[in-house]
């Protein structure tokens, strides 16, 4: 059964490391923080300013002056810092975070990534996402397999105006866990449970490696 | 010292005109120079081009400015959680630039450090790039991107004094010290005023050589966009 | 939280090798890593790179690692307070690179900043212009400067935490925040280590995102170079 | 009469407007500071991290920790503030800082500047000199006229390595006040008491313009 997202955001918290800084993206990526395994230390970085972010705050407590870049309330906790957006996004560019999670309209099987623009609809803007595709070293894609009209969101090229090219690594949907080889495409690595391989066949548009035996999810 | 204290708001504002381009510090409505809004929209200058990192929302922040027709052009990195942007945006009536925020940052930090121009890797293989030099270094491409030059910063700081020292609180620092930096001339609005001598020389955020006028604001609604809550276990 | 404590300098400076290219803050003697340098000198370290504004005098600071011929190239904005490291300047043991002081420091925050080159008005016209290109802006001429790149950076701090944040004290700051930042391993001593939560999140002035590790420096000299006085009234 | 050092700074000092940041080289330029007119609020910034640098401190209590861009133990103001190196030379490139006094071996009628290097000579560096003459908008060069060996200190070209390409304005001798215009060379503006416009002209290499009056300095 495809997972819901919560079930995303669980698997992509099994890719975190001990000591890796995090920066979590929007919508899903924000659900990993629900679901960090035991035993790991990691800190989130929210790139209006904050790094040691901790969960929304108790009611009564929130701060007009502490909020991530979704602009919702949140909390500090110990060993927080609070900086400028300049050395914010100074850490992000000079690779201090390990790891970026963020949603997308589309990834290519080059790991090009669209997610911010859909030609004639309002535009809001890129906000932080360029900067932080263009030098994560570790970008993990969090999104459904296909969009609401049912087309695959796994293309050859995406279609929508680029977020950033060649930088997005793994992509984990709700069918299932792809790693991008540049030379070969998405590499299929793991299966949602009880989805089937002719199922994330059919649901991927770009090319697609299959290679031995692919595993379900442990979650 | 060099004292840096004006009276109000609109004092603060005296030298702005129609045609300016303005940064005005703030991400959403954390940190925004609500007084000196509130002013500028009293004083109705007009054509004016904002560089902030958000355009408020209906009847808040920028939002405010947007109502009354003050604002020819935004440069931000992120819009349009306000009704009357998108319609002054889709009619044409509002020009709009959209950079990427950590770029949109930098151009503002070196405006304020004297470096005319920087590479950086955001925005290569999108629209952004259009136009722009492209260099590599380590093996990977930049764009060549530009310091900002705006006539006025408006900045909001939790405590400032007299000197024109400022401390900025929480996330409400964000954008506002190196639009601070950045300023032609510089206004800065605090919610505390001390004299000089009071606030640790080491915990200054931004010198008061970068700002040109400050005041006590009068009144700070400092509004949630997004309250979000935990349940008391 | 991520903790970032190391027991003493000497485990510390683990993986530093022969032939590095180290950063080492400080301003003169002011701000100065000494409990790492000592622990350099012990580990004898050798044919290092120093990115470093001065370098030292004779017995102390990175002149205890020019006694022990330990560096082998200076990049520095000034330097020679120091008879040692003119005598192995002018036989040709030691080179030196000279560069304006601003450019050093853009050139540490550039590398922490992920800013790979910027333009400078520093050094135009002058032999520090030979080989760079050259462009104009505003009317202008400028150079083109380039990050560092730097294996460790070593620096002191004043209070730092569990976390690796740091916070330093009067003029003892100066290139030890974007070296901290620029170090592809960055190192810190301080005076207090606390536990985290201690510190006032707003008045960090190092995140600890930049720090690798962090130990409570065991000595302090200080050393004063100039120590000018005025008399009681 | 030609001035002694610290009527140079006198001199120099006459130069400070109400509210200007100033930075102070080293030697002749540190004793402006001594010589602020009565009603003049200026500050001074010293690139090594701080702006409201104030007087030398009590003996016993120096801080190792708070000194100036000379390596001497200073104090701080009230309203000072401290920071890294490249805020400080961020403001510096910036033109916050309306004045600049800094010494010279050379100076140039174009307004070239050389203060760092002598060949065959140790040479020591040029520390933030060429960061403030490339950037600051207004630039006093303290000097004695001539060198130790009697040789004038004011060219048409300096023969020394440049320091920075006309950026020079003003410059104050033992002998003189001088205003620079790269068209025309050094205008002569003042004389040091006692000291007449024959010496003057005799020793500026350099071309110079004397017109009209040259009233003496008023000290």
């Amino acid at each position: 059964m495809a997972l819901d997202k919560n079930g995303i955001a669980r698997r992509i918290a099994q890719e975190l490391r001990n000591g890796w800084y995090v920066n979590l993206g929007i919508g899903i990526p924000t659900l990993v923080a629900n679901y960090i395994p035991d035993g790991i230390d990691v800190e989130f970085q929210s790139e209006n300013g904050i790094l040691g972010m901790g969960p929304f705050p108790f009611e009564g407590e929130e701060d007009a002056d502490l909020i991530n870049a979704g602009k919702q309330t949140i909390t500090a906790l110990p060993g927080a810092s609070l900086f400028d957006s300049a050395t914010s996004f100074g850490m992000i560019r000079a690779r201090k975070v390990q790891l970026t999670v963020l949603g997308a309209m589309e990834v290519s099987d080059r790991g090009d990534i669209a997610n911010w623009k859909i030609p004639g609809r309002m535009v809001k803007g890129m906000g932080g996402a360029m900067d932080l595709v263009a030098s994560a070293e570790r970008i993990i894609v969090a999104m459904q397999h296909s969009n609401r009209e049912g087309e695959s969101k796994l293309l050859s090229a995406c279609t929508l105006p680029l977020t950033g090219v060649g930088c997005v690594k793994k992509v984990v949907t709700d069918l299932a866990v792809l790693d991008i080889d540049p030379e070969r495409g998405f590499i299929l690595r793991e299966r949602a449970p009880g989805v089937s391989i002719d199922e994330i066949v059919a649901k991927t548009a770009g090319r697609l490696v299959v290679e031995g035996e692919i595993p379900e999810m442990s979650l | 010292m060099i004292r840096k204290v004006v009276a109000n708001a609109d004092v603060a504002l005296e030298g702005i005109q129609d045609g300016m381009t303005l940064m005005v510090g703030g991400f959403g409505l954390c940190g925004i120079p609500e007084n000196l809004i509130a002013a500028l929209r009293q004083r109705g200058t007009r054509n004016l081009t904002c560089i902030s990192n958000n355009a408020g929302v209906d009847g808040f922040g920028l939002g405010l400015l947007l109502e009354t027709r003050q604002i020819r052009k935004m440069i931000s990195s992120y819009v349009g959680e306000n009704d009357e942007f998108e319609r002054q945006m889709l009619s044409g009536e509002l020009e709009v630039e959209l950079i990427p925020q950590g770029t949109l940052a930098e151009r503002c930090r070196a405006a304020g450090a004297g470096i005319p121009a920087f590479y950086t890797p955001a925005g290569f293989g999108t629209e952004v790039a259009e136009g722009k030099e492209i260099r590599m270094f380590g093996g990977k491409p930049h764009l060549l991107e530009h310091a900002f030059d705006a006539d006025f910063a408006l900045v909001k700081a939790w405590k400032g004094d007299e000197a024109g020292n400022l401390i900025f609180k929480g996330t409400a620092r964000n954008f506002n010290p190196m639009m601070a930096m950045a300023g032609r001339i510089t206004i800065a609005e605090v919610e505390e005023l001390v004299p000089a001598g009071t606030l640790d020389p080491n915990s200054i955020h931004v010198p008061g050589i970068f700002v040109h006028r400050i005041f006590q604001g009068g009144h700070f609604e400092k509004r949630i966009e997004q309250r979000t809550v935990r349940p008391r276990a």
